[in-house]
């Protein structure tokens, strides 16, 4: 089976529209993701146990279980209960949603990392909780949690396909439907990977140069 | 723990400052302050020294509400530290509780724990501008003045990461003068200082104890830093204290037999 | 018919189903778990090209989505004339994939490690390779588990996508009777709920403990 | 060919099919069921070849696993389509089929094919890459009506979310869908539907294996319409009206459809 | 660096066992140690002493190969310790080149640095297993040994967490001791002991050194400490060796105006 370039330029620009679709709903979930993450991190960090308790089942539900299945049932099964939501809205909440469990974790084992001194340091000048989260353990959580967090935008991106189940035309979407029209699936299939690539290399670059900026903004020696 | 020895009511206005009472705290079967007895009144500077482990970290981090007690009060100012009135006893304190009581209350740590990701200066107007609530300006001019003092103005943007033990030491000192407390917990805080920069923190806490009236508790390997700054002096042993009095006394002549072993050694030392 | 009905006459096959998965589950996460290891400290090396090695490989499959990766192997290597059974092929997939992940929650543990740690095993003239395998991995852990713990997670839930390459397992046997009963909301539901058990109540207790055993290790509990 | 020589070796020949009731699917053993696979059996067996394995797969992932040589045949019941022919060959026609639209019991709107479903401006939904998506293209459906999900079960989940008011889909597969959700649905008369959307259903084989695809047709002219072929598919709903008619040709298909 | 000023051939046999020549250390513009020389003899006992930021721990941390250098170069036993000959010339020393020369050196650090993950007689026993290739009942026989000696051997299976300053920092020399290194850098160990403890430290760094003849290094604040235990002491300032001489030469008449200041200040805090 070998390679058609007039097969490749003749899909090239329905390939790239769909690329602005992928972009977008991976852009938009994020956002979503990195709120709600921190939302349900301190949720789980409240004086009430209860709360506590609730929030960490709901994370844990959400993260155990999987989107495939969970877009399923947002879009195609919630309307049977009254529940409509257009297939973007649908696709961009639940993903934002799912990995929004994903960094609530990312975000707890970075504040693990923040030493216990810093903690006694701050009550020793008094600060209030919510102050020395802001100011003294965020900041020196954020280092640690840089990776994971650069993982989950890579990854929520990776994701997007799934979006394609609920008829949202992105990347895989688009290559399924060219591959399956045509039954030529090495272009369409090559193009996908392809184009993941060239998005999601400059964007990891840029996350190193952020978490490298960032520890020399904290004053930290590397080794 | 058992109320039924406490006296709830405010201690009348010329007590002491700090008063442990019958203060034990233990790790597991380790006891490490035993039925500790204190009091510290207001505008003292008191040394505590002792051998390693004798519980004098201790007594500065249960103070500092960083470690909870197993039985006794604590007061400071008259007021239990630990525990609130509450009807006619005592119940736990809540965090607003605390966050009032500790407002008065200082402390530098044997291993410093400065911010990392702030510089000297930040580290030092950070507490003052969020607690005390001072506009930047006051409280660069109070933090400046005092990293001045302890010969850190050269270093003011420097992150902790690049400042040498005694820098470290300093910056922290600075940090927590800042804040004004009305007592302030000193662990070992000469322990990284060369004798030059000794005498000049000396100076320092000096003017701020008279100018301030800071009341002061300090945790000190140094014999002759205790000597030379102190109203008293308390040899701890084991969780208790052993001895204590004047600098004098306490080095003149010595009754309790730990004790004189104790500064027997230190005399070989220096 | 009724869900209890439905229970009792699919309930075994879709069990069946979640052997597999279990199965799949765990070969991956052995072969993550090596190479995260493997790339995660590749990635540190000081050897421009061990390191760029790494950094090509792991953003090469970060990069890519996995279901690409899974035709890849599955469809378009047979064309190049390697022929991998639906199985293998699905562990593949999952483990150079989430291995690369892995590989950078790795990197970010260990650059967390205080400078300390290394000035004293080096002063100890520990050689590199002690200096990693006894100081600083194991002071790593705390730090690594809870995103690894995602990340294990996250696996047991990709294993879905084998079902598209024929391995059966429970999203296959899901698909099979949802094509001969058309019950999409109970037979998705049941599955759901099977995947939330096997992670709830098995997959993260293990991990919890394994962050516990970690925290007591290093004296924090 | 390869094929015929791992035939004549005794080796089994592997049918590769996906899940669509009722033309070809997986019994819980991953036994062959469906009319497809009741007639190739047929033919296979009229051609002395009674050794066989099964392979489900994805529709979509029909092709490219038989080019990966994943399998030998698709008896997944493939129309014949200029497209495809590009990739795989097609055996002679095994019939003639069309597609119907499937809607809401009581046709409400009154949908019957494409046109009605232009004029009534309703949401028609199918799968990616069905035939269909062309046939609506050509018939003229706009864009903004279609709805493309990933395959029959969100087809279905479309219809009963009421995501949109018509789906177009072979006849037995609305039928189908027809007969398991409990008189939701109905299913409009194939005739219905614009002729030139009829399509002949063909055994797909690679382009590699031409001895096997004649010795196949050759058996296949023995028993087509025969009795045994019959009482093979009739338990699937596959009757005289489907059989290809003699001047169906794989040819004529592949150039026209 | 410049390599013409270097002689690379292993140095005279009786030589000193570490040389500083004109070895400087610089971060960024501020130069730490200026065109230091330092010469030390096999078995001998130097102290550092000088104001806090003069460059003290950056001279350990450099001989320990922690820090790299930017001029000179530095000899442990005749050779060149951070470049190695290569023709006649110098090369950086690779990996394998500096663990051969490590295993000379051990380091105790101003902040202890102890494995958190590990008890305190683990801490001593790593390496040892490790690195000297010991079995661990040597290894556990020669730790539990060290650890005695510095009164410690009670807390032996606790973690670092849950030990005292003065108890960490005991671990932390023992840790050392147990490589039986043969040059001993030991970073203000007396910081967080007290007096007693410090005369038991300071009789078991003597016997090491008498019997396994250790040469030691060491930066302190004390000056008691200083000029109890060593044979030379060296007055740092600003990177530089300002004045050094036997403990009663420095103590007793200083020349250096700067000493001289230094030592006043001492005389006032003790
Ligand atoms: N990583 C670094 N980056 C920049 N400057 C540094 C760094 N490390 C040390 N310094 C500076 O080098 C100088 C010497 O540091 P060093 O730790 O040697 O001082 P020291 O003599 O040990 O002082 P102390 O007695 O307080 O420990 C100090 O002024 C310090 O600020
Ligand atoms: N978290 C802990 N868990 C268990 N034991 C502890 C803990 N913290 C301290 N200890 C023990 O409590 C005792 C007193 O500790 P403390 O830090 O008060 O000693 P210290 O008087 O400050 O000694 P040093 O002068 O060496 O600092 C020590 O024996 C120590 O081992
Ligand atoms: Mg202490
Ligand atoms: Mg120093």
């Amino acid at each position: 089976m070998e390679w058609r370039w007039e097969f490749t330029w003749e899909i090239l620009p329905r390939m790239l529209w769909a690329t602005g679709n992928t972009l977008l709903a991976a852009g938009v979930g994020y956002l979503i993701a990195v709120v709600v993450g921190l939302v349900l991190m301190l949720g789980q960090r409240t004086p009430y146990q209860i709360v506590n308790i609730v929030v960490r089942e709901i994370v844990e539900f959400v993260r155990s279980t999987p989107l495939l299945v969970q877009l399923f049932f947002v879009f195609f099964v919630a309307p049977q209960f009254g529940i409509k939501l257009s297939a973007w809205t649908a696709g961009m909440l639940t993903i934002g949603l799912h990995f929004g469990t994903y960094l609530s974790e990312v975000y707890r084992g970075a504040l693990e990392g923040v030493p216990k001194s810093q903690w006694e340091a701050c009550r020793a000048l008094n600060f209030t909780t919510l102050y020395t989260y802001r100011r003294i353990v965020l900041p020196q959580a954020f280092p640690i949690a840089l990776p994971g967090m650069g993982n989950y935008l890579v990854g929520i991106f990776k994701d997007t396909p799934l979006l394609a189940t609920i008829g949202v035309a992105e990347l895989m979407h688009t290559a399924n439907a060219l591959g399956a029209e045509t039954y030529r699936y090495l272009e369409p299939y090559t193009m996908v990977g392809f184009i993941f690539l060239i998005i999601s290399l400059p964007t990891a670059m840029g996350l190193r140069r952020l978490e490298a900026a960032v520890d020399r903004a904290q004053g930290k020696r590397r080794n | 723990m058992t109320l039924d020895t406490l006296h709830p009511q405010k201690l009348e206005d010329d007590g002491p400052l700090v008063r442990f009472a019958d203060v034990t705290k233990s790790y597991g079967s380790l006891t490490v302050l035993d039925q500790l007895n204190l009091d510290i009144a207001q505008n003292e500077m008191v040394s505590i020294i002792g051998p390693s482990g004798s519980g004098k970290t201790t007594v500065l981090r249960v103070l500092m509400t960083l470690e909870g007690i197993n039985d006794g009060v604590i007061y400071v100012d008259g007021e239990p530290l630990t525990h609130m009135p509450k009807g006619n006893g005592l119940a736990v304190a809540n965090e607003k509780y605390l966050h009032e009581r500790r407002s008065k209350i200082g402390m530098v740590f044997q291993q410093f724990n400065l911010f990392p990701h702030m510089s000297a200066l930040q580290n030092c107007i950070e507490a003052p501008m969020q607690v005390l609530g001072l506009s930047r300006d006051e409280a660069e001019e109070r933090a400046l003045n005092l990293l001045d003092m302890v010969g850190m103005s050269a270093k003011k943007d420097q992150h902790p990461t690049r400042l040498s033990g005694g820098q470290q030491q300093r910056v922290a000192i600075a940090r927590a003068l800042a804040m004004r407390p009305q007592v302030m917990l000193l662990d070992e805080v000469t322990s990284a200082l060369d004798p030059e920069v000794i005498g000049e923190v000396l100076n320092v806490i000096r003017s701020l104890n008279s100018e301030h009236n800071l009341t002061m508790i300090m945790v000190t390997h140094q014999m002759g830093f205790a000597r030379e700054i102190s109203d008293r002096v308390c040899f701890f042993y084991e969780g208790k204290i052993a001895e204590q009095g004047t600098p004098d006394q306490l080095f003149g002549d010595p009754q309790n037999e730990r004790t004189k072993q104790f500064l027997h050694a230190v005399l070989d030392a220096n | 018919m009724s869900y209890i009905e439905f229970l009792s006459e699919f309930l075994p096959r879709l069990a069946s189903g979640a052997g597999m998965t279990v199965m799949v589950m765990i070969c991956a996460t052995l072969l993550a778990v090596f190479i995260s290891l493997l790339f995660g400290l590749m990635r540190l090396s000081s050897n421009f090209a061990i390191q760029g090695t790494a950094t090509v490989y792991i953003e090469f499959f970060r990069g890519t989505s996995l279901l690409v990766q899974l035709y890849w192997i599955y469809y378009v290597l047979p064309l190049m004339g390697l022929t991998l059974t639906p199985f293998v092929s699905g562990v593949l997939a999952l483990g150079l994939n989430f291995g690369a992940y892995g590989a950078e929650i790795v990197r970010g543990g260990i650059q967390s490690v205080p400078r300390g740690q290394y000035e004293a095993a080096l002063a100890l003239n520990m050689s590199p390779a002690k200096r990693m395998r006894r100081i600083i991995i194991p002071q790593t852990f705390p730090l690594i588990l809870p995103p690894a713990a995602n990340l294990t997670v996250e696996l047991l839930k990709a294993t879905a996508l084998v079902a598209l390459i024929t391995v059966v397992d429970l999203m296959f046997v899901a698909k099979q009777i949802n094509a001969t009963t058309w019950l999409s909301a109970q037979v998705f539901g049941t599955a759901l709920i099977v995947y939330y058990v096997m992670a709830r109540f098995a997959l993260i207790p293990f991990l919890r403990w394994l962050e516990v055993l970690a925290a007591r290790m290093v004296g924090k509990a | 060919d390869e094929l015929t020589d791992r035939i004549n070796a005794g080796e089994p020949i592997r049918l590769g099919f996906a899940t669509a009731i009722p033309w070809a699917y997986p019994g819980d053993n991953g036994e062959p069921l469906g009319f497809v696979n009741a007639l190739t059996l047929v033919v296979l067996e009229e051609m002395g070849i009674t050794n066989y394995t099964t392979s489900v797969n994805e529709w979509a992932g029909l092709i490219p696993g038989l080019q990966a040589n994943r399998y030998d045949i698709i008896t997944g019941g493939m129309y014949i389509l200029k497209s495809r022919c590009e990739n795989i060959n097609f055996s002679d026609p095994i019939g003639l089929f069309g597609d119907a639209m499937l809607v809401p019991a009581g046709n409400p709107q009154g949908i019957h094919n494409y046109q009605d479903v232009i004029k009534t401006g309703a949401t028609l939904v199918t799968g990616a890459g069905f035939n269909t998506v062309e046939a609506a293209k050509k018939e003229g459906v706009p864009d903004g009506q279609m709805m493309l999900v990933a395959g029959e079960v969100e087809i279905l989940a479309a219809m009963k979310a009421g995501r949109a008011d018509a789906a177009v889909q072979t006849f037995f597969g609305a039928k189908e869908h027809v007969d398991k959700s409990d008189g939701k649905f109905e299913v409009t008369d194939p005739a219905d539907m614009p002729e030139w959307t009829q399509n002949w259903v063909g055994i797909g084989m690679r382009h590699s294996d031409t001895d096997f695809l004649a010795a196949f047709n050759e058996a296949m002219a023995k028993v087509i319409g025969g009795e045994k072929w019959m009482e093979a598919v009739a338990p699937y709903g596959y009757t005289e009206f489907q059989l290809p008619g003699d001047d169906a040709s794989t040819e004529y298909a592949c150039a026209n459809r």
